[in-house]
């Protein structure tokens, strides 16, 4: 089992994606994102985005109602069923669900984030969590009658309310349910870069104790992609490859090796 | 002023001028972290344990 | 098996109709629109809405490309996953789909509109076309693990683009391959009604004849919903109900005789 | 003015000076409905035949 996930740049070359993985014997489940295609439409319907920074210096996407709005439209909605249409036309009988369908994705509530605001220590909740559980029941039933999940965001709470949550924690979730031995993440760089603006520095390979040392440097977004990764391994991933989503054959160069290959190291803390 | 008390200890508790709505205050007599949930009147309840983790 | 059809007008009461639902016993399918939630999006963004009127009087929306990221929008992302949020937090565990996930509604793209441009005769095609097939076993899969199917377009054509279509001729097809006793339409007004700027003149019993009589003088969209309603009868249906989708208890409102309860004649050409 | 002929009959055919690209017409030979796929060079097709019932 193979975990894809599609990033949701702009330029994330999802054609090329699906036509790859139309040649794959390997069964797959697709997690993708939509963020360009969600702050266009922000943009386009003049909703501003609030960005809040937690006291322990992680920033995220505050989500009220609307921002749920503008998920089930961009996500849910266009994202999600473009590439249900792009693999029916390529032989993949794709399901596209967010995590509310059939309790497909659970997760549990943000009890709220502790912000400073006007000099003040704040407690703000919104429509945001963490995922814990995957319906694996349903998953199953799909993947035994041949049909392909594509997953995204939002998630269910424990009341029933729809929650933003981040793709790369419900691809840890996923993962640990399901054992997938590789997961692919497709981004809008050729990999993991030495050099964060020479795309040339791309470090063709890591292992998972290179990660947890890169995840205490890290800082807001890229400490918590890394952490994720790093959960990966600890879950039981052997290998996760970050690789360019832009390019022709994404899938296919990816499993040539081209991008950042990170393995078990066999000295880890986890054998 | 508005009153209120600590759900913890039950010691009285006055709204300071600027208090605000989702403010967090330590209770002065048992340090519990209150949560401001009114201003007009004034109410309080615990905060919520700090997430184990970042926020999401 | 009930198929309650949710139209897309603004003032429907979704909430007032899904808790009713949650009281059910007998199992049910959710077919859903949301041209209200398109029209506002459509104007939102400044994308307008083509009208065109085939040479035989019927006029239909002209689905470019544009208009199917408008219905994966409004219909597939927003509406459907609001009524599925809905759903769960009324202990149904509803799953949403359209047409083109796993294949669930089939259609076959429209060869073209005949309309008269510049005094000319002229064949447009868009993404459109007519539902002919459900696939059943996605179906059954679904609601013999307790799943609640929640439908909506674009269904999926040959080609595995996704078209547009109307929601009552999938109600159709739906009802020709699950024989539902009874189908239920919430729409914005108390039912039929003999003067249609009086809600009082509601018709509260016809039979299948006289929707055929109807259908003969009625004209555009009116004519095409009575030819949908008298194809329901054709394929066996033997009650359909034009319910008021805006009151308080929508559904049991409905069951309790409310609206217009169109039933099969004893002597209809049909037995 | 740009030729083609009709894919039914064969017959020559010769574009009208506001000939328009999707425009339906009809072959003065056999009498086919044809429709106009581009207009230079003037390209037809038969038409495809009209719907049972009313267009969507």
């Amino acid at each position: 089992m193979l975990i894809i996930k599609i990033g949701g740049g702009k330029e994330i070359n999802i054609r090329g994606i699906i036509k790859d993985l139309s040649g794959m014997k390997e069964q797959f489940i697709i997690v993708h994102g939509a963020n360009a295609l969600r702050d266009e439409l922000a943009e386009r319907l003049a909703i501003s985005k609030k960005i809040v920074t937690s006291v322990s210096g992680y920033s995220s996407v505050y989500s009220d109602e609307t921002m749920i709005d503008l998920l089930f439209m961009a996500y849910a909605g266009l994202r999600n069923k473009r590439i249900v249409e792009l693999c029916q036309q390529n032989g993949i009988n794709a399901v596209g669900m967010t995590g509310v369908d059939g309790k497909m994705i659970q997760g549990k509530r943000n009890t709220g984030i502790r912000i400073r605001e006007d000099e003040k220590l704040k407690i703000i909740r919104d429509f945001s969590g963490k995922p814990f559980h995957i319906n694996m029941e349903l998953l199953h039933l799909l993947l035994e009658h041949a049909y392909t999940p594509v997953l995204t965001i939002p998630i269910i709470d424990e009341q029933g309310h729809a929650i933003n949550s981040e793709n790369d924690d419900i691809i840890v979730v996923l993962q640990k349910e399901f054992k997938a031995g590789t997961v692919i993440h497709f981004i809008e760089a050729p990999g993991f870069l030495e050099k964060s603006d020479d795309p040339a520095s791309v470090i063709s390979h890591l292992n998972d104790s290179d990660i947890a040392l890169w995840e205490e440097q890290a800082q807001g977004r890229f400490k918590r992609k890394l952490h994720a990764i790093h959960k990966l391994f600890e879950n039981g991933t052997s290998t996760v490859i970050i690789a360019d989503g832009r390019i022709e054959h994404p899938v296919n160069k990816a499993l040539e090796g081209y991008g950042t290959i990170i393995q078990r190291s066999r000295y880890g803390k986890y054998n | 002023m508005s009153n209120s008390s600590c759900p913890v200890c039950d010691n009285a508790l006055i709204a300071a001028a600027n208090a605000q709505v989702s403010e967090l205050i330590i209770c002065p007599d048992c340090g519990s972290e209150l949560e401001i949930k009114t201003v007009n009147p004034f109410s309080v309840v615990e905060a919520p344990r700090e997430e184990e983790d970042w926020g999401e």
